[in-house]
């Protein structure tokens, strides 16, 4: 355990995001139980009432999820330093693989927290309150993925001990590792860039149809490549396009590129990654509100919306990464054999 | 044999003693890149290899690695020039991190030591050191550079 | 109705401030890196030191990385906690002893 | 358009209630300052720390004995200077003395050979037995300076004088506060150290790279020593700050809490004024999602105010004034304690850590008390 | 004339199903043309300031249907309702009920806060009013620097500043006296003139004897007990 000021605000904030999460859930329960919008009671007025606080939580809980992302990775680069051949933010989360699925959890946190409250928005844009259930039964799921979330931060935070000795991403993330990180980094920069370019292409090419068909199964095909290109992308970022930003041809880490050496790149990068995908998935996921005529037309507007916003972001996110890899002068060289 | 040992020592002192204070170039400057991957070379000190120039012109890599792909790929990489106006070939050397003749130093592959791009050949000094350096940080083979090719020394497995 | 460009106005005040004290800090910093810090760092090396003068009260506040585990358990013999430094600064870590 | 008329609201309802939220204001303020100065105190001192030791030894190389640290033997030394990639090894003598006079302990050490003349000195090292050169606070204790005598009492309880020749300058008070720099020959003498032994040994190392073969390698040749390397120095000095500000933070934690029941009661404790200002609000067209904005901008301001104010007040005093509130509470027993004169290393994240300390329980504080408010029902201004 | 508000079987219980039930209205039927001047008369506690809350938007009723402009309000959810209020009606209350520290401006742009208007369209459209009512030179000062008839007129100002197309007024006299009262009605005069529809509540005759009464509905307990013309 390292008593570190930001491992404290890292814990002491999800915990209190954690609290408030399940004080909404148990709202959310007694909302969906009770219920009936047709019924005229104060019962039913102080239950509409309660959303209201509901959201507001979950508001300020995607604000703070947001926020702790970036916290979460200032704090690893801060405290690499106690850790033996821990070079950046990478390295202290091998200290203790936990981590990564500490990452993971927040990622999802994020993404889920986003996907309710553009449902809510929606659920605000009828006058007869249509998705009402379907919105706090999936309340119930984002509780638990913010209590694993803490879950994780903690234990790894507890299991971190300063003399672990950890690789470096020099050397986990070189090809001659194991892990899913090393299996990343390992991946051949040639074909993994021409998987990433083709599948930003497809990914551009589907939104097409959406903006000129009204038919649902393009609008999925879309959300399944969003989702497929945000784990390309993610791929490729720690497979070839760090190396073009730190002109390194062995430092895969995915969080350095926040620094200042880089530009602060990282910043409007990834912005554009996570904005992009979460508008691409939103059209899919949502699709079946349209069956309700009380939104239905809201839904057509938007969805024109959160097409265009996607391709917009995503293609920016393409071009700040083709940047460095069209103009910069590091150069990837395939190696001769007679060296090893 | 302990005889040989401290001769061949001595030796490569001396070697190594007198063009490092001749004519050791100048270390890269913070605008230099490697020749080959086009990385920044001056925040990697203990790597840096140089091939000087007749003309008195360097050209900097960030590792013996690449200074060797340079080497055997000179047309691609500098089709102006010829092997022949290369006048010296300096690496750093792992103990002391001092530029060495190529010549004069031997290069230890595989082993656990990474530069800035991942595996490279080891400049190591001297025989003895070589071998302790391969037993150290596992390392797979010592190769020898005499000035043209890069061969391996068979009989120190 | 100008409360707000009012109240923006103190925030961007108060956050000037602050940002021009960092930058200030930050020049300092930089300034005080060479004169100061510069010459602190020969004599570091100078006089081979490993440890800031900051506590003189124990062999293990005084030195930190230098002292072994025992240390802290002989300098207070009889009481838990000897020294009331001792309450805010952890014994020697661990990852000073090369097992 | 709409959110910049809904914070001009908040402020001027903020503004009605001016002294309430003003003692809030500084309360929060100075709730963040406290916090903001540990950090800022902790984390100047680190990276000085981490700035400077970057100089210390590659390796110092100890003898531990039935768990104690005791003399190497001059002939390891020898030993490990034939380790491949070792550049330089050099014997340490140093150790401790208590001076029953001003009930100080300062910190003997002796002088190296070969050095150049040091800036950070006035006047110049022991070059002769007989001399010393002494930290500012030994001077400051013991009233001397260059030219005076500083009389110790040696392990055979014999006073011993020595001569001062030169005293640290104080802003190097971090490291030479408690220093009595002597001769090698004049410390070998005064602790009745035996020959061939040394305190311990440093060790230049090349190549970083190296240096954990190289400590391996010691620590098999020579299994009762421990070679503690430089990255370990720098990262027991992280390890003590980072442990040292968390546990700081931890317990000023708890005027943070108490500042946020505060918050709570103020919020939840909404007087029939404010009662009937929102039922009105509503009555004339207010949705409950613009008294709950209405809410967020007043929290926002409070808390954005305090932050901002807290962080300047922090930095005055921890930088300007050298912590003069916190240092009591951190000095501990310690009679040589150096004045601080940190070095501002502050970065964004400082910041960020200390907005996530305290924003968030005060936001989670405060969220219910105004979503109570915020339902108000508009009939209230209907019936008075 | 156009149907502005209709109200069919509307009821409203307080405290449903507990002993402290009170039911404060019960099946109410009314139509409301655009441009009437509707009195509501009757005791305290006959269900005036009740209905006029459901009408208002305020409420919901137990059961019935609402109709506002042609819109079924009574079932609307709050965050609507409130919507339907801020574009249609416009409140004089019977304690003013204005804020009292902070300015007459302020007080009559109370209602824009929370929409799309530009400031300084807001400040245009207050002024105007003000110049309208006659307190322009007031429009700094603090409320409680006024005295009560200069309060409604403020009170009246607000409640005209969103162009309602109906103007609600609980007992606007209550707080006046008999001069005072005849410069209201004359102001509601004009507001009536400038094709608003007007419904007060009260049980002051000097108010439902006004020939500006197009009709006069009578509640006792909770119900309609007689509608007159005059």
């Amino acid at each position: 355990m390292i008593l570190h000021p930001g491992i404290l605000a890292l814990t002491c904030g999800t915990a209190l995001v954690l609290l408030m999460m399940i004080y909404a859930s148990a709202l959310a329960v007694k909302i969906v139980l009770r219920w009936d919008f047709s019924s005229s009671s104060e019962e039913q007025l102080v239950l509409e009432r309660k959303s209201y606080l509901v959201s507001t939580i979950v508001n300020y809980a995607l604000g703070f999820e947001v926020l702790s992302l970036f916290l979460f990775i200032f704090t690893l680069d801060e405290i690499h330093s106690l850790f033996v051949g821990a070079m950046c933010a990478t390295g202290s989360l091998n200290a203790n693989p936990i981590g990564w699925y500490a990452l993971y959890a927040k990622i999802v946190a994020f993404f889920a927290a986003a996907l309710w409250i553009a449902l809510n928005y929606l659920d605000g844009k009828a006058e007869d309150f249509p998705l009402v259930k379907t919105k706090f039964r999936w309340l119930l799921l984002l509780t638990p993925l913010i209590g694993l979330e803490l879950y994780l931060q903690v234990a790894y935070f507890l299991g971190l001990h300063p003399e672990i000795i950890t690789s470096c991403c020099g050397s986990l993330f070189s090809s001659a590792g194991n892990g899913i990180a090393a299996e990343l980094a390992g991946l051949p920069a040639k074909s993994m860039m021409v998987a990433f370019y083709a599948a930003g292409v497809l990914f551009l090419l589907g939104a097409l149809p959406c903006l000129r068909r009204p038919s649902a199964s393009f609008r999925y095909l879309f959300t399944l490549l969003a989702a497929l290109f945000f784990t390309l992308a993610i791929a490729a970022i720690v497979s070839f396009i760090s190396l073009y930003i730190y002109e390194l041809p062995t430092h895969h880490c995915p969080f350095d590129i926040f620094q200042k050496n880089y530009h602060f790149i990282g910043y409007p990068l990834y912005l554009c990654l996570f904005g992009g995908t979460l508008f691409g998935l939103m059209p899919g996921l949502f699709q079946g509100i349209k069956r309700i005529p009380s939104l239905k037309q809201e839904m057509e507007r938007m969805e024109k919306k959160w097409v265009l916003l996607a391709v917009l972001l995503i293609s920016s996110f393409i071009l700040i990464v083709s940047w460095p890899i069209l103009f910069g002068h590091f150069k990837l060289a395939d190696y001769p054999s007679f060296i090893f | 044999m302990p005889l040989r040992i401290l001769l061949s020592a001595m030796l490569a002192l001396i070697f190594c003693a007198t063009p490092a204070l001749a004519e050791t170039p100048p270390g890269p400057g913070p605008k230099d890149r490697c020749a080959v991957c086009g990385m920044f070379v001056a925040p990697y000190p203990n790597w840096v290899a140089v091939i000087q120039f007749e003309d008195g012109t360097n050209a900097y890599f960030d590792g013996p690695k690449d200074m060797f792909i340079y080497y055997f790929d000179f047309e691609k990489f500098r089709p102006a020039s010829k092997i022949a106006d290369i006048s010296n070939i300096y690496v750093t050397e792992y103990y002391t991190t001092r530029l060495m003749k190529a010549e004069e130093v031997f290069f230890v592959t595989g082993s656990d030591i990474l530069g800035p791009m991942g595996n490279e050949l080891v400049p190591v000094q001297g025989l003895e050191q070589a071998k302790t350096f391969l037993r150290d940080h596992d390392g797979k083979k010592i190769m020898q550079f005499d000035g043209k090719n890069l061969t391996e020394r068979p009989a120190d497995r | 109705m100008t409360k707000h460009r009012i109240f923006i106005g103190l925030i961007l005040l108060l956050a000037s401030a602050l940002g021009l004290l960092l930058l200030f800090g930050r020049s300092s910093v930089s300034a005080r890196t060479e004169t100061e810090l510069r010459p602190m760092k020969t004599l570091v090396g100078a006089l081979q030191l490993t440890d800031l003068s900051i506590w003189t009260e124990a062999r293990y506040t005084r030195h930190p990385s230098q002292a072994d585990r025992f240390t802290p358990f002989q300098d207070f013999p009889s009481a838990l906690e000897h020294f009331p430094a001792g309450s805010i600064m952890a014994p020697p870590r661990k990852d000073n002893q090369r097992p | 358009m709409r959110h910049l008329k809904i914070l001009e609201y908040a402020l001027s309802s903020l503004w009605r209630r001016k002294y309430k939220n003003m003692a809030i204001i500084l309360v929060y303020a100075f709730t963040i300052a406290v916090l903001a100065s540990i950090l800022f105190l902790t984390h100047a001192l680190k990276t000085e720390a981490s700035f400077l030791l970057a100089e210390a030894p590659e390796l110092v190389v100890q003898r531990v004995s039935a768990g104690r640290h005791e003399l190497i033997p001059l002939e390891y030394g020898d030993r490990i200077r034939k380790i491949p990639g070792v550049a330089e090894v050099h014997p340490r003598f140093w150790g401790y003395y208590y001076d029953a006079l001003v009930e100080a302990n300062y910190t003997l050490l002796e002088a190296n050979a070969d050095h150049t003349p040091l800036e950070m000195l006035d006047g110049h090292l022991p070059a002769a037995p007989g001399e010393c050169a002494i930290g500012s606070g030994v001077a400051a204790v013991r009233k001397i300076g260059p030219g005076d005598d500083l009389i110790l009492v040696d392990s055979t309880n014999m006073g011993i004088v020595f001569e001062v020749t030169g005293v640290f300058r104080s802003p190097s008070d971090l490291l030479t506060n408690d220093l009595v720099i002597l001769d090698r020959a004049d410390l070998i003498e005064f602790f009745g150290t035996p020959p061939d032994l040394a305190t311990d040994i440093s060790v230049r190392v090349n190549n970083p790279k190296e240096i954990n073969t190289i400590a391996e390698k010691i620590k098999r040749q020579m299994p009762d020593s421990r070679p503690i390397s430089r990255s370990e120095i720098l990262r027991t000095y992280a390890a003590v700050f980072n442990w040292r500000s968390g546990m700081m933070l931890s317990v000023f934690a708890a005027a943070l809490v108490a500042f946020c029941i505060l918050a709570w009661d103020k919020a939840t404790g909404i007087s029939a004024e404010e009662k009937r200002e929102i039922g009105i609000l509503k009555a004339v067209g207010w949705e409950t999602s613009d008294i709950l904005e209405l809410k967020f901008w007043e929290g926002m301001a409070v808390s954005l105010t305090s932050l901002l104010l807290g962080l300047l007040a922090a930095y005055v005093h921890v930088f300007f004034l050298g912590a003069t509130v916190l240092t009591p509470v951190i000095k501990g027993w310690s009679v040589l304690f150096p004045t601080f004169r940190l070095i501002p290393f502050i970065d964004p994240y400082q910041i960020l850590v200390i907005g996530f300390l305290t924003v968030p329980p005060y936001v989670a504080s405060t969220v219910i008390p105004s979503w109570k408010a915020a339902i108000t029902d508009p009939e209230t201004a209907m019936r008075g | 004339m156009e149907c502005l508000i209709q109200t069919e079987n509307v009821s409203k219980t307080y405290n449903a199903r507990r002993p402290d039930e009170f039911r404060a209205l019960e099946d109410i039927s009314l139509r409301i043309g655009q441009g009437e001047v509707v009195v509501l008369k009757g005791p305290s506690g006959s269900g005036k300031t009740t209905l006029l809350s459901l009408i208002g938007c305020m409420s919901r009723p137990t059961a019935g249907s609402i109709l506002v402009a042609g819109k079924n309000v009574a079932k609307l959810p709050e965050r609507f309702l409130t919507r339907t209020r801020q574009r249609t009606f416009g409140f004089i209350f019977q304690q003013f009920n204005l804020l009292r520290d902070i300015t007459v401006m302020e007080n009559v742009l109370l209602p824009l806060y929370p929409r799309e208007t530009r400031i300084g369209e807001m400040q245009e459209r207050g002024r105007t009013l003000l110049v309208q009512l006659g307190i322009e030179s007031k429009q700094h000062s603090k409320v409680y620097q006024l005295s009560g008839g200069e309060q409604q007129r403020v009170a009246i100002a607000r409640a005209l500043i969103n162009d309602p197309e109906i103007v609600i007024a609980d007992e606007p006299t209550a707080h006046l006296d008999s001069k005072l009262s005849v410069d209201l009605l004359g102001i509601l005069d004009n507001i009536n003139r400038m094709g608003k529809t007007i419904l007060i509540a009260t049980h002051d005759p000097l108010v439902y004897e006004h020939p500006l009464i197009t009709r006069t509905i009578s509640m006792r307990d909770g119900r309609i007990e007689g509608v007159s013309t005059p």
